[in-house]
């Protein structure tokens, strides 16, 4: 419990900017504030932060995924077109298998074929979205009338929506694999020194192979559930999902270098930015007055935390 | 090594084109008969998918040897791939432009070869095209808001409506919204919210889904494009509600979903367009062009003949 | 002593491995017995590390094999090798910085309950190794927030910190101070006693010859003797080495000429407090003390590497502030750094850009490089300093040890300054470029330089500084001049509190 | 010479391979693809064919020469596309008022000089990453366009003076082209010949020891984003005028064409290696796949998944042959022989 609270506390100022920044926009649009409203918001963060809480392993491993919104679709769309053939859980749980299995591919070029994850992902980005293209023949896929679906994005208990559940689920599941399994901190490692990870003895390989089937699998997740939210699947579904995702995982003050992770931050990131697009939207300001809020404050977050350890010395050298 | 390098390389040399092969329509041109080159703003969106079926429909009955190229909605790739369809000597090119601003070297290009330009819808962006297909989008918007005025008057509503856009880039399509408002203002109602929903479903979605927080008494949405009109519709009926009878839901383009889901009754209408069949007309007027007939114009001094776009509702929907 | 009777617990039986293009070891026969301390020595590229790396698990041999217990086996992975109960120090620091000093003792072999992490054993368990090691560090502190000695120790720790049957160690001390290092041969020692057989690598045949029961020699990959300690003496091992005998010696006669550089109530990081001194020309400085005393702080300082304070610095007779290391070089003070992986190569530049760095824009005219003058100076220092590449166009990435430090070494003198900061300038260096580094060194003084030179190698102040300044916590604990420079006299003062 | 330098030559004689193919290896490959499509791909060898393929790359290109500067240091820029747009569009309002190109010229390159300071900046004084803050900087420089623009409606102008840029030729080859080789050869130079360039390739390789080498660490770094922003905002004038128009919503996903562009040309994305001569290839190459696809009238979708398997195949090739090779010789780890042993872990920001 201590341990949380310290790195809870880790993460406050991003915990202030989501008070400070609720009660702005519940001044200036009152309806913000209504608990409809609220859970709207938390549903929409919670889309992002299940493949964002995916992003943060793959980020304190030191690795990228920018093929999560590729493979997001790319789930959707099998399980969508399963859905006649497997009934509704099975194909929901095909989808998830799917998502893995990019992920995997994605693991296995970089480990076997030494190409950096970058570049990887950003290949696998253009050829998972063309197969789905191909796949889908450019077409919908619907399932309207189809309620059963809707299981992954309705309301389950006292209103809280079900990708709620699962976006707390995740974090709660990371959270514990990151601290108590030999997997979670062997991410750590990897992402901390990879060359002493692998030479005492940590299986780098299976271990981005892990990584990266579970960045698949909750981008998979996150694609069905909006698939599920419109009850349509193509291959359009959820373009620049993994910038939001990385952004996401940025403002919750995880690394980039690697070697750290906070799965509290990831959550109150994608809080964050639900509720200025949120609120943006219900005071009717235009959709790229959001981009600029969403550049400006993940700047200004990171400006201010450089300030706290603010010394002429850690000007010169914490560029990373 | 270096013989393992060289292997490896014409390996992928080989893959590159086994794979550029798979997708070849296998159609060779022959100097007897004419090409076609259709260059098409982006095969992701069943629209275009429609209106290239009606080209290829066209020229296939003409007997025309056919070509296409995709934008992939980048005006770049629009400039580069048409003029690659150009240099393939094409002897008609029919091309409907990501950017209508950036038709400017297509159209200098293949006027350079002789070659008559047909634009079919978007715009044509002040340049010297032969002639422009194209569907009304102001009036589209215009014809939505008497419907949905008819709607809410008839129900009784208060006259308060939300107009969602495609992203900020699509500005052709944003006349859709333009029109709409125009003649809904002019017909006494308030515009309570004016949002982006980016083109894509899921937005149109999210947006929905603020719009009924900030103005639950919202009568009725207009959408630029179908897939946000259906996104839309969803967030309603998550929310308990009908897209067809308690926030009226009208879309644009008359794509395959929005037909499904004004017969689930999710949605209240869409302006129907004719992609299949201005891309089959874009062919006739190909053909008599390059036969040197004048064309009769309906708007001569720009070039312009217009496509009627009508309303689709539940009673005269297609099967 | 060994008996001869005791069983051979690891074999290393016709060992040959090729780089590509390299052999590393040729036919290498190599055996270990219950509690035996045996001592691999070899100048670098000898072939030690990657015996190392084979006998870990890290390399598999091209041919030969290992025998463990008596029986042939092969290790794919260094997993492999820990289960076969072999434990491995590397030379390099492996710690994962972000995690806690009881993760990185434990990494791979953390203690599960249930299938998860036992935290309160994991961090129990690191505590009693730490203990047995008489190491002061809470096990529960990230790597990170340790000073460079504590990561050492706690590399060592991790190599310890199992049941092995045999632990290899490569260049254990490095980074240690004197009593750190006593202290670790101390715990070698027992461990032997216990029945735990060491291989010990390392440069320091002083360390060596303290606790090794048998020597074997490397060169080129071949191996030259294996002999009881107790039957070769310190020359003989390295005429074995580098194949010629070495002169040791005290500091030749240095002659003083005016101050060069001064210093008045220099402070740094609130741990150094005013300290002062003046460099004289033709002058090496030592300034001594254990790891952590703050020596090398004054040095960093000095180059503009640290934020300090200082009244008066003068150079030359004139006033001069340096705030960063650009500063000093403009002010010809280069500056040698002790960690010359981290702070010294440009791995993937040639030889020729790595000493030319410093003083490109003075070989520039208009806004570009004169290649001519740049390739000139930059064989002139490479035959000076005698750098052994093929090429100056060669990678200094494919450079021995000593011939990357020569380099560096190269790269101030092409800045043609008066004063030069030596930072542990033979760290990592084979005996061989060791002699040579000294005796350039001793020309650099005689022609005019003045030099302050920072070790954790007493013998090192011995051989070339005619006075030197002993820190103990930030503070100068006394100065000593000629002969006063003994070990005893030098340890007196650094561990004074 | 001992056995240990003796083996140390031959050793990087084998080395040499690697680096062949990282300066070379690209080239060639866009050698074999011209000389098969000139004899097998219908209409490659018309010589407007040909041309076009060339000018196509030049867009891409005048950037990349920037980012390759920009990743040899170990940092790169993801802010250029928002910059391309911005800068073009605000050249193209210049322009269209004024009717002064060289005003046009001056106005586009400068914003992007401009952003690319601020990018500067900002990481080196204020210390955030890069990656960080370009993507930040490139989120707001879009919303920016678009607010300036009120909506995105493009401007457009075609007077000849303005639009011979884009799409004139000299002496029948395409002004874009040349001024993409000159500005290769100037970003050619500045690398090679310049102190500026030594520094931008010690702190790639090691910032650290640049540093203490006496490298002006903050004031290259600066310098680095600021000539990211000159040949972006190159770009940016050239793609205008090539369309006779600029919009905010320019070519989105430009500045990842722009990296995997340099990346594909040999760049090591973890900085410290890297050349030209690999980014012009490797943008020939793009320019070269997509022309032959819709030569050979590829399907749209299958194109995006053949750009993409291509872009992985050539990356993967020298892992490829680092693993054929240590099958050869047994297994071995770069722990020697390599500096970094951290080859895979790729995505360094």
């Amino acid at each position: 419990m201590k341990k949380f609270l310290v790195e809870f506390w880790k993460s406050y100022s991003i915990v202030i900017v989501v008070i400070v920044i609720g009660l702005v926009l519940g001044l200036l649009a009152p309806r913000f504030l209504t608990k409809d409203n609220l859970i709207n918001v938390m549903t929409n963060a919670s889309l992002v932060a299940i493949v964002g809480l995916g992003m943060t392993l793959a980020i304190a491993s030191g690795n990228f995924d920018l093929s999560v919104g590729a493979t997001a679709s790319f789930a959707g769309c099998i399980s969508f077109s399963l859905v006649p053939i497997l009934g509704v859980p099975l194909s929901i749980i095909a989808g998830v298998i799917v998502g893995a299995v990019v992920g995997l591919i994605n693991g296995l070029i970089i480990s076997e074929l030494r190409v950096p994850a970058f570049i990887a992902t950003l290949s696998m980005m253009t050829i998972v979205r063309g197969f789905t293209l191909i796949f889908t023949n450019g077409r919908d896929l619907y399932l309207f009338g189809q309620t059963e679906y809707k299981i992954l994005s309705g309301q389950l208990i006292l209103g809280i929506s079900t990708p709620i559940f699962f976006a707390i689920g995740i974090a709660l599941l990371f959270g514990f694999v990151k601290k108590y399994t030999r997997f979670g901190r062997h991410i750590l490692a990897m992402g901390g020194n990879l060359s002493a990870a692998s030479r005492s003895g940590v299986r780098t390989s299976f271990v981005l192979w892990g990584i990266f089937s579970i960045v698949g699998a909750t981008a998979a997740l996150t694609g069905m559930i909006i698939s599920s939210q419109v009850l349509t699947a193509n291959a359009r579904l959820a373009t620049g999902l993994e910038l939001s995702a990385i952004a996401v995982v940025i403002l919750g003050g995880t690394a980039l270098s690697g070697g750290q992770a906070t799965v509290i931050g990831t959550l109150l990131g994608a809080l964050l930015i639900s509720m200025i697009n949120n609120g943006l939207n219900l005071l009717n300001v235009p959709i790229f007055y959001q981009e600029l809020t969403v550049g400006a404050l993940m700047l200004g977050a990171l400006a201010v935390k450089m300030q706290k350890g603010f010394k002429i010395s850690s000007l010169l050298r914490s560029r990373s | 090594m270096n013989q393992k390098i060289f292997k490896l390389i014409t390996a992928l040399l080989v893959l590159s084109f086994v794979l550029a092969a798979c997708g070849s329509s296998g159609e060779e041109a022959t100097s007897e008969s004419r090409t076609i080159g259709f260059s098409v703003y982006d095969m992701q969106y069943g629209f275009f998918q429609d209106m290239e079926a009606g080209t290829r429909e066209g020229a296939k009955d003409a007997g025309y040897d056919y070509i296409l190229v995709d934008q992939k909605s980048s005006e770049s790739t629009m400039v580069s791939a048409t003029i690659d369809l150009i240099n393939q000597g094409i002897d008609a090119l029919i091309i409907s432009p990501f950017k209508p601003d950036a038709l400017g070297p297509i159209v200098d290009a293949a006027k350079e070869k002789g070659i008559p330009v047909v634009v079919n819808d978007i715009g044509g962006g002040g340049t010297d095209y032969n002639v422009i297909v194209i569907s009304n989008n102001y009036e589209g918007g215009v014809m939505a808001a008497e419907h949905m005025d008819e709607l809410i008057s008839a129900a009784g509503k208060p006259k308060k409506v939300a107009s969602i856009t495609c992203e900020a880039s699509a500005v052709y399509a944003a006349r859709r919204n333009v029109g709409f408002e125009a003649k809904i203002k002019e017909l006494g109602y308030e515009v309570v919210a004016t949002l982006s929903g980016n083109s894509q479903q899921e937005q149109g979605y999210k947006v929905m889904q603020d719009i009924l927080t900030a103005n639950p008494d919202v009568s009725g949405v207009f959408s630029c494009n179908d897939p946000m009109a259906v996104g839309a519709a969803q967030a309603i009926s998550d929310a308990g509600l009908s897209g067809a009878s308690d926030i009226f839901v009208i879309g644009f383009n008359a794509d395959e979903i929005a037909l499904e889901s004004i017969k689930a009754g999710d949605m209240a209408a869409t302006v129907q367009q004719v992609p299949f069949e201005m891309g089959k007309m874009t062919v006739e007027l190909a053909t008599q062009l390059m036969n040197g007939k004048t064309l009769a114009y309906d708007n001569a001094e720009l070039r312009e003949i217009f496509v009627p776009v009508n309303l689709i509702t539940l009673d005269n929907i297609p099967n | 002593m060994i008996d001869e009777n005791n069983e051979i617990i690891l074999g290393v039986q016709g060992l040959t491995h090729h780089f590509p293009g390299i052999v590393a070891l040729k036919n290498v026969n190599f055996d270990l017995h219950k509690g035996e301390i045996h001592a691999l020595v070899g100048e670098n590229g000898a072939g030690k590390s990657t015996m190392i790396n084979i006998i870990a698990g890290v390399l598999q041999p091209s041919s030969g094999r290992l025998i463990i217990n008596g029986s042939p086996t092969t290790f794919q992975n260094p997993s492999d090798a820990q289960q076969a109960g072999i434990s491995v120090i590397f030379q390099e620091f492996n710690l994962v910085p972000q995690l806690s000093v009881a993760e990185n003792i434990f990494i791979n072999r953390e203690p599960t309950r249930f299938g998860m992490i036992d935290w309160k054993k994991m961090n129990e368990k690191a505590s009693e190794v730490l203990k047995r090691l008489k190491i002061d560090i809470d096990p529960r502190l990230t790597v990170s927030s340790l000073s460079i000695a504590q990561q050492q120790l706690t590399e060592i720790a991790r190599g310890l910190a199992f049941n092995a049957q045999v632990i290899v160690m490569d260049e254990p001390t490095a980074a240690l101070s004197e009593r750190e290092i006593d202290q670790l041969l101390s715990i070698v020692k027992s461990l032997a006693n216990e029945g735990v057989s060491v291989i010990y690598v390392s440069h320091k045949l002083e360390e060596v010859f303290k606790v090794a029961d048998r020597i074997t020699v490397l060169r080129d990959g071949v191996r030259i003797i294996t002999k009881n300690a107790s039957e070769v003496s310190e020359d003989d091992v390295i005429f074995a080495m580098v194949g010629r005998a070495l002169i040791h010696g005290r500091c030749p006669e240095r002659k003083l000429g005016p101050v060069v550089l001064s210093v008045k109530n220099l402070n740094v990081d609130n741990f150094i407090k005013d300290f002062s001194m003046d460099l004289h020309q033709g002058e090496v400085l030592g300034l001594g003390g254990l790891m952590g005393s703050g020596a090398n702080r004054v040095i960093e300082a000095l180059f503009g590497l640290r934020d300090s304070y200082v009244d008066e610095l003068t150079l030359d007779g004139s006033a001069l502030a340096i705030n960063n290391p650009r500063d000093a070089i403009h002010s010809r003070i280069g500056y040698v750094p002790n960690d010359r992986k981290k702070d010294g190569l440009l791995p993937d530049l040639s030889v020729k850009h790595n000493i030319s760095i410093g003083i490109i824009e003075r070989l520039k005219k208009v806004f570009w490089i004169v290649a001519e003058n740049e390739q000139e100076i930059t064989e002139t220092y490479v035959n000076k300093l005698n750098v052994r590449c093929t090429s100056i166009n060669q990678r200094i990435l494919n450079l021995s040890g000593g011939n990357q430090q020569k380099v560096i070494l190269a790269r101030s003198l092409a800045e043609e300054c008066n004063v030069l900061l030596l930072s542990e300038p033979t760290r990592g260096v084979d005996v061989g470029a060791k002699a040579e580094i000294y005796s350039l060194i001793d020309s650099l003084v005689d022609s005019g330089m003045a030099v302050i030179l920072q070790s954790s190698e007493l013998n090192e102040f011995i051989r070339l500084a005619n006075r030197v300044m002993i820190f103990s916590s930030g503070q100068v604990k006394g100065e000593l001049t000629g002969d006063q420079i003994t070990e005893e006299s030098m340890m007196a003062l650094a561990t004074r509190v | 010479m001992t056995v240990a330098e003796k083996q140390i030559k031959k050793f990087s004689v084998k080395l040499g391979w690697d680096l062949l193919w990282e300066r070379y290896g690209i080239a060639t490959v866009v050698l074999i693809a011209w000389v098969i499509a000139f004899f097998f791909v219908p209409n490659f060898r018309n010589p407007d064919n040909m041309l076009n393929v060339i000018r196509q790359s030049a867009f891409v290109g005048c950037a990349a020469v920037g980012m390759t500067i920009a990743i040899i240091s170990g940092t790169f820029d993801l802010s250029v596309g928002s910059t391309l747009a911005l800068s073009a569009y605000l050249g193209l309002m210049v322009v269209s008022t004024t009717e002064s190109v060289l005003l046009a010229i001056l106005v586009t390159v400068l914003v992007a000089m401009l952003i690319g300071l601020i990018n500067g900046l900002l990481i080196t004084k204020v210390g955030i990453s890069a990656f960080i803050t370009t993507l930040g900087m490139s989120f707001i420089v879009r919303g920016l366009s678009y607010i300036i623009s009120k909506g995105g409606e493009p401007v457009r102008y075609n007077a000849k003076a303005f639009i011979w840029w884009g799409n004139g030729s000299f002496l029948r080859i395409p002004i874009p082209f040349i001024i993409f080789i000159i500005c290769a050869l100037a970003g050619w130079f500045i690398l090679k010949k310049t102190p500026f360039g030594r520094y931008v390739f010690s702190i790639g390789t090691n910032e650290k020891a640049a540093k203490v080498a006496g490298v002006p660490v903050q004031r290259t770094i600066i310098f680095i984003f600021i000539i990211v922003g000159l040949f972006t905002g190159i770009s940016a004038f050239l793609i205008g005028s090539r369309l006779y128009s600029a919009g905010p919503g320019l070519e989105p996903g430009f500045e990842l064409s722009v990296i995997a562009a340099v990346v594909l040309g040999g760049t090591r994305l973890a900085g410290g290696r890297g050349s030209i001569l690999g980014t012009i290839a490797a943008c020939l190459l793009y320019a070269t796949m997509g022309n032959i696809l819709n030569l050979l009238h590829a399907d749209a979708f299958v194109q995006r998944v053949a750009v993409g398997m291509i872009l992985l195949l050539a990356l993967s090739i020298e892992g490829i042959r680092q693993r054929i090779f240590e099958h050869s010789s047994r297994r071995i780890t770069t722990l020697e022989i390599e500096p970094n042993s951290n080859e895979y872990q790729g995505g360094q920001a």
